[in-house]
């Protein structure tokens, strides 16, 4: 009977073989259950694991690398940042609301593990056409579910992105990276330590919520009937987890917690074996306590059920009545369910029935770790030659009109004001920019974020899309003063069987690692994402990262798209600008192609651009980097944030839209220049009511700005 | 001078408030909703937020809060009492001001700056403020839709109660102006005393240059100096 | 004993869910739609043995805190 | 014709605002409250002549855009 059972919870045999030679006997199902899980590619990242170590972990500025549910950065003064970043796909094409709210919630969750209080969200989406109904439906769906979620539990949403493509049309992607704040003395992880320490359950009452969801819903693919999932939907609930934010940040601040997890996937039995395994202990646990929400639930559902909304703290016997009295100020359920204990095994009772017992570290420690096999793409070489053919001129204010329409360039506003973005008045530059930008009150500090992904170009070439993702997120946070400081990043793939899904994989991680370690950025955490293929169909591959800048102090003022004013200079700072258009905007939007093969980025350059941007930050009205659409959609934003008008001269038109990295504009005051070290170029001036791109075209500011502004609104109203 | 900023279970913007009050040179303090006992509150600020989740009706069950009856009271002395977006919501739930705020007429969550005039000086709110005057504060609601009966908004405007109304940066009244299809483009309101009154934008979001706006600081200000003990 | 509360907003007073629900409609080709009124309906488990004292605690409720007399009328039914 | 449609939560969903209005009863005194559960209903003003086409017309919509069948049980009735 457990033969079949561990292949519909989605274990291989070899992986129950593994289970039955650890425990040394037939696992009972509980215990069958918790292996599944926690062995899930999800939980386990059995299949890149081995890659990850790539990244550059290490800076003197790293307090929490990787590992734990968020990474740590210091910032000087004993102000620490956590930060981290995870996907929700598949729940949000299941249900795009709920979806993408748990998201949310699930992210802030392992911000506030850490002590640290979530002061910012950003979210990164990937959809199908808008032009399908059923993508529109699902676009909206996840904005209003992040805004639900993210304004309800009072954390701000300060950006993202958003991408289009066929790939993504059943395989949404939702990822969603969260910032927190904290004196280095708040800093709490997840360890157990002391025997008899008490193990108490926060926040939310257990119900059947996503019984293996984790497994289900995120470690296999889909078939085109999502409907077999439903039973697994959670429902978000935003009040409780503000209650629970509130609730944990004043345990910590009264020193009553010794260690802390939040659950997730595999709920009880993951954070509780989390727990104990970290600091090499074992706990009892009796699900006879745990506070439920619906009758006659198994051992097996209560241990296993993902409900929202909970943390396990673990409490010093003594203070647990303190811990319960602070529970009820904030109207949260609590209550002891554990005992840490020596000999580190799980033991979980039921009805006073002994009714799971593992060695805790074997859930995550004994986790099987997949080598598996990588080949090169058969088309590759072809879809490397058969790249966009370059007309010998082009007409630039056509080109730009359907640059402006395209919904994933023209204005996100329809997006971005559903979201509470100042909140906590620390935003100084909001949404709508490049990186935001906020401030933290009483110090003269400064954190910029933005995430960036490119789905196109890491499908053309990993390893370089892989890098030039980091190289234009670091642009993004440059151009608002502060320097690239520390990465997140999110793998989302299609599955790892399938040995070009693998090839992709292993090479977006070099480029990634390669190009953190010439920006000097370490990754200290992240997300993998595997098995985005619906009906065999693999999404491009996909890495996201979320980058965070650092500036101490602030620019006195940042630059911002809508500072342009007539008469002012207009600058191109960066190399040369090679051709690119190998999945540039220009090669997809106006000649239709999407082959070819993505230029290299320039490491010397690169970290040149993003020294000069962290320079000129401090001294121009308005600095933005050259990236989808090229100068000349870059000229256009600016134009219609400022509502002035430009002439520019270029001699080949193939300046106005080549993408080739490490490039930006600069617009600054009459009669200065960029200091000496930046290489620097005039190109025109601010001015007038057209945008003019001599002697390529000519487009009406009027007339930008309406398409612009139609070009996603249009589409979702 | 004490000012009384009240927090209910998910209320969000209580800080803010504090923040802001402080750089106007208030002494702010925050307020659990269980208290029951205010001497020594000078005036009240019921801040923005999700009081209860907006669970049943936004501010339906803040307003059983033990704090409230105190407020009540406050307000009957005279006292300044402001409601900022659901602290707004939470006074019309309680019948200190008059109306409820329902959905925004493109069933959105709504956060950007609008533009709001001032329509009387005769509250808390606009004391400090010239009729005719527009102010740039950052709106952030799903629930700003100002509804009410004929009467009470027949009421409202004998008593001068209508306090700001969203307009374009010109100052102009139009349908586009109207962020949220707010009645009669209503931003704000006050009681017929003029001590007690609601608005949807967020002021304390609009009190420091470096954040976009400090128009904000003018009705704030109207409030500190509502609060200040009338010397004996 | 289950009493099923039934809650309208009054007439005349704008419902945008219902205003903007028929426009989707429409837009979806459903010309035949003239109005789409939204409402909630709140159900009410309490343990009673006599409906009608059940009813009665359960109207109380509505005007205390269920309802908001200002803007919504109610319609209180015992189920069973 | 008008045509009602009945949405409630599917059973197993949690219902958070219906926790916490039971919580918010008791507070008030109603202890006897043992559970509460909120639900929509859509009053659809259509026009047509034949019952059974009118109900059809609205399931039909219930599927595209009233309801959401993810997490949602709806029931249409013809009220005349
Ligand atoms: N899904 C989203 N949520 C919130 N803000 C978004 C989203 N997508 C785009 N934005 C905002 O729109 C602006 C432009 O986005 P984008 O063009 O991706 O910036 P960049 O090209 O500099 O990376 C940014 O401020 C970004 O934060
Ligand atoms: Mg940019």
């Amino acid at each position: 009977m457990t033969a079949e059972l561990h292949r519909e919870l989605g274990m291989s045999d070899g992986e129950y073989e593994a289970v039955v030679d650890l425990l040394d006997r037939t696992p009972e199902p509980a215990e069958l259950a918790m292996y599944s899980v926690m062995w899930s590619e999800h939980c386990s990242y059995k299949s890149s694991r081995a890659w990850l170590g790539r990244f550059p972990t290490e800076a003197p500025w790293v307090v929490v690398g990787p590992g734990e549910n968020a990474g740590v950065v210091d910032l000087g003064d004993g102000w620490l940042a956590a930060l981290r970043i995870e996907s929700h796909n598949h729940p949000s094409f299941v249900e795009p609301y709920q979806g993408a709210a748990t998201g949310v919630g699930g992210i802030l969750r392992d911000i506030f593990t850490m002590g640290a209080r979530p002061v910012a969200v950003w979210d990164a989406i990937r959809f199908g056409p808008l032009d399908e109904a059923r993508n529109r439906y699902l676009l909206g769906g996840v904005v209003s579910g992040i805004a639900g979620y993210g304004n309800a539990v009072g954390v701000p949403t300060l950006g993202g992105e958003v991408e289009f493509a066929g790939c993504y049309s059943h395989n949404p992607l939702v990822n969603v990276m969260a910032l927190g704040l904290l004196r280095r003395e708040q800093l709490v992880l997840s360890a157990a330590s002391g025997e008899g320490n008490v193990a108490v359950l926060l926040g939310a009452a257990t119900g059947r919520d996503g019984i293996g969801g984790a497994s289900i819903l995120a470690s296999a693919s889909f078939d085109a009937d999502a409907g077999a999932k439903r039973p697994s939907v959670q429902i978000g609930d935003p009040f409780e987890e503000k209650k629970l934010i509130e609730a944990c940040l004043e345990l910590y601040g009264r020193g009553l917690v010794v260690g802390i997890q939040d659950l997730g996937a595999a709920g009880i039995s993951c954070a509780a074996s989390e727990c104990a395994a970290g600091g090499g202990m074992g706990m009892d646990v009796d699900l006879d306590t745990v506070p439920l929400r619906e009758q006659g639930m198994t051992p097996g559902e209560i241990l296993m059920s993902e409900s929202q909304e909970r943390m396990l703290a673990i409490v010093q016997p003594n203070d647990v009545a303190e811990v319960l009295a602070l529970a009820e100020k904030w109207e949260i359920d609590a209550a002891a369910i554990g005992t840490v204990t020596t000999g580190g095994s799980l033991r979980v009772f039921h009805e006073n029935r002994l009714v799971a017992q593992v060695p805790a570290a074997s859930l995550s420690e004994n986790a099987p770790l997949y080598r598996r096999s990588a080949t090169r793409p058969a088309d590759l070489d072809t879809v490397w030659a058969s790249g966009p053919v370059l007309p010998d001129t082009v007409d630039a204010a056509a080109a730009l009109r359907s640059l402006l329409g395209d919904p994933a360039l023209g204005d996100r506003s329809w997006i971005y004001e559903q979201y509470d973005h100042q909140l906590f008045l620390n935003t100084v530059v909001e949404p709508g920019h490049d990186g935001a930008l906020l401030r933290i009150k009483g110090t003269e500090k400064g954190l910029a974020v933005s995430t960036d992904g490119d789905g196109l170009r890491c499908a053309l070439d990993p390893r370089r899309g892989g890098a030039r993702i980091l190289w234009e997120a670091a642009l993004n946070v440059a151009v608002t003063g502060a320097r690239p400081y520390a990465v997140v990043d999110n793998l989302n793939f299609g599955s790892p069987e399938n040995p070009e899904v693998m090839w992709h994989f292993v090479e977006t991680v070099e480029g990634m690692a390669e190009a953190c370690e010439a920006l000097g950025v370490p990754v200290v955490g992240g997300n993998v994402s595997f098995y985005n293929e619906t009906d065999g169909v693999s999404i491009h591959p996909t890495p996201v990262v979320g980058m965070l800048g650092f500036c101490d102090p602030m620019p006195a003022r940042s630059p911002r798209l809508d500072r342009a004013a007539a008469g002012m200079g207009v600058w191109v700072i960066g190399p040369e600008p090679v051709d690119d258009f190998a999945g540039s905007a220009f090669a997809r939007i106006v000649l239709g192609n999407e082959s070819g093969r993505p230029t290299a980025p320039d490491p010397a350059m690169g970290t040149a651009a993003v020294a000069a941007a962290v320079e000129l930050a401090g001294s121009s009205p308005v600095l933005h980097d050259i990236s989808a659409g090229g100068l000349a959609l870059a000229l256009a934003e600016i134009c219609i944030r400022s509502g002035v008008g430009v002439r520019v001269e270029v001699e080949d038109w193939r300046a106005l839209f080549t993408e080739a990295p490490h490039r930006l504009v600069a617009v600054l005051p009459p009669n200065t220049e960029p200091g000496p070290g930046v290489p620097a170029q005039r190109i025109g001036t601010m001015g007038g009511e057209t945008i003019d791109l001599i002697p390529f075209g000519s487009l009406p500011l009027e007339e930008a700005t309406q398409i612009w502004r139609a070009a996603l609104r249009g589409k979702m109203e | 001078m004490t000012v009384g900023v009240v927090v209910f279970p998910g209320t969000n913007c209580e800080h803010d408030v504090v923040h802001a009050l402080g750089l106007l040179g208030a002494d702010a303090e925050l307020v659990w909703h269980r208290e029951g006992d205010l001497t020594g509150i000078d005036g009240i600020v019921l801040p923005g937020g999700f009081a209860h989740g907006d669970y049943l009706r936004t501010g339906a069950i803040a307003r059983f809060s033990p704090v409230m009856s105190e407020v009540a009271r406050l307000a009957a002395e005279g006292r300044p009492v402001l409601g900022i977006c659901n602290g707004f919501q939470i006074l019309c739930e309680a019948g200190l001001l008059p109306g409820a705020l329902v959905t925004n007429r493109n069933l959105r969550f709504i956060c950007r700056p609008v533009t709001v005039r001032v329509e009387s000086t005769g509250s808390v709110l606009t004391a400090a403020c010239e009729v005719g005057d527009v102010l740039c504060i950052p709106l952030n609601s799903y629930e700003g839709n100002y509804v009410a009966p004929e009467a009470d908004l027949a009421a409202l405007e004998a008593q001068d109660g209508i306090v700001l109304r969203y307009c374009a940066p010109d100052g102009s009244l139009s349908a586009d102006a109207n962020p949220n299809g707010s009645t009669a483009a209503i931003a704000g309101i006050a009681n017929a005393a003029g001590n007690v009154a609601g608005l949807m934008p967020h002021p304390e979001r609009a009190v420091e240059a470096i954040l976009g706006s400090t128009d904000g600081a003018r009705l704030l200000e109207s409030l500190v100096t509502a609060a200040r003990p009338v010397p004996a | 004993m289950i009493v099923q509360v039934s809650i309208s907003r009054k007439a005349g007073l704008s419902d945008p869910e219902g205003v903007e629900t028929r426009r989707a409609l429409r837009d979806l080709g459903y010309d035949s739609v003239d109005a789409v009124r939204f409402g909630r309906t709140i159900t009410v488990e309490i343990d009673a043995t006599d409906p009608a004292a059940a009813e009665q605690a359960v109207s109380e409720m509505c005007e205390r805190l269920l309802a908001n007399p200002v803007i919504e009328d109610y319609r209180v039914e015992v189920m069973q």
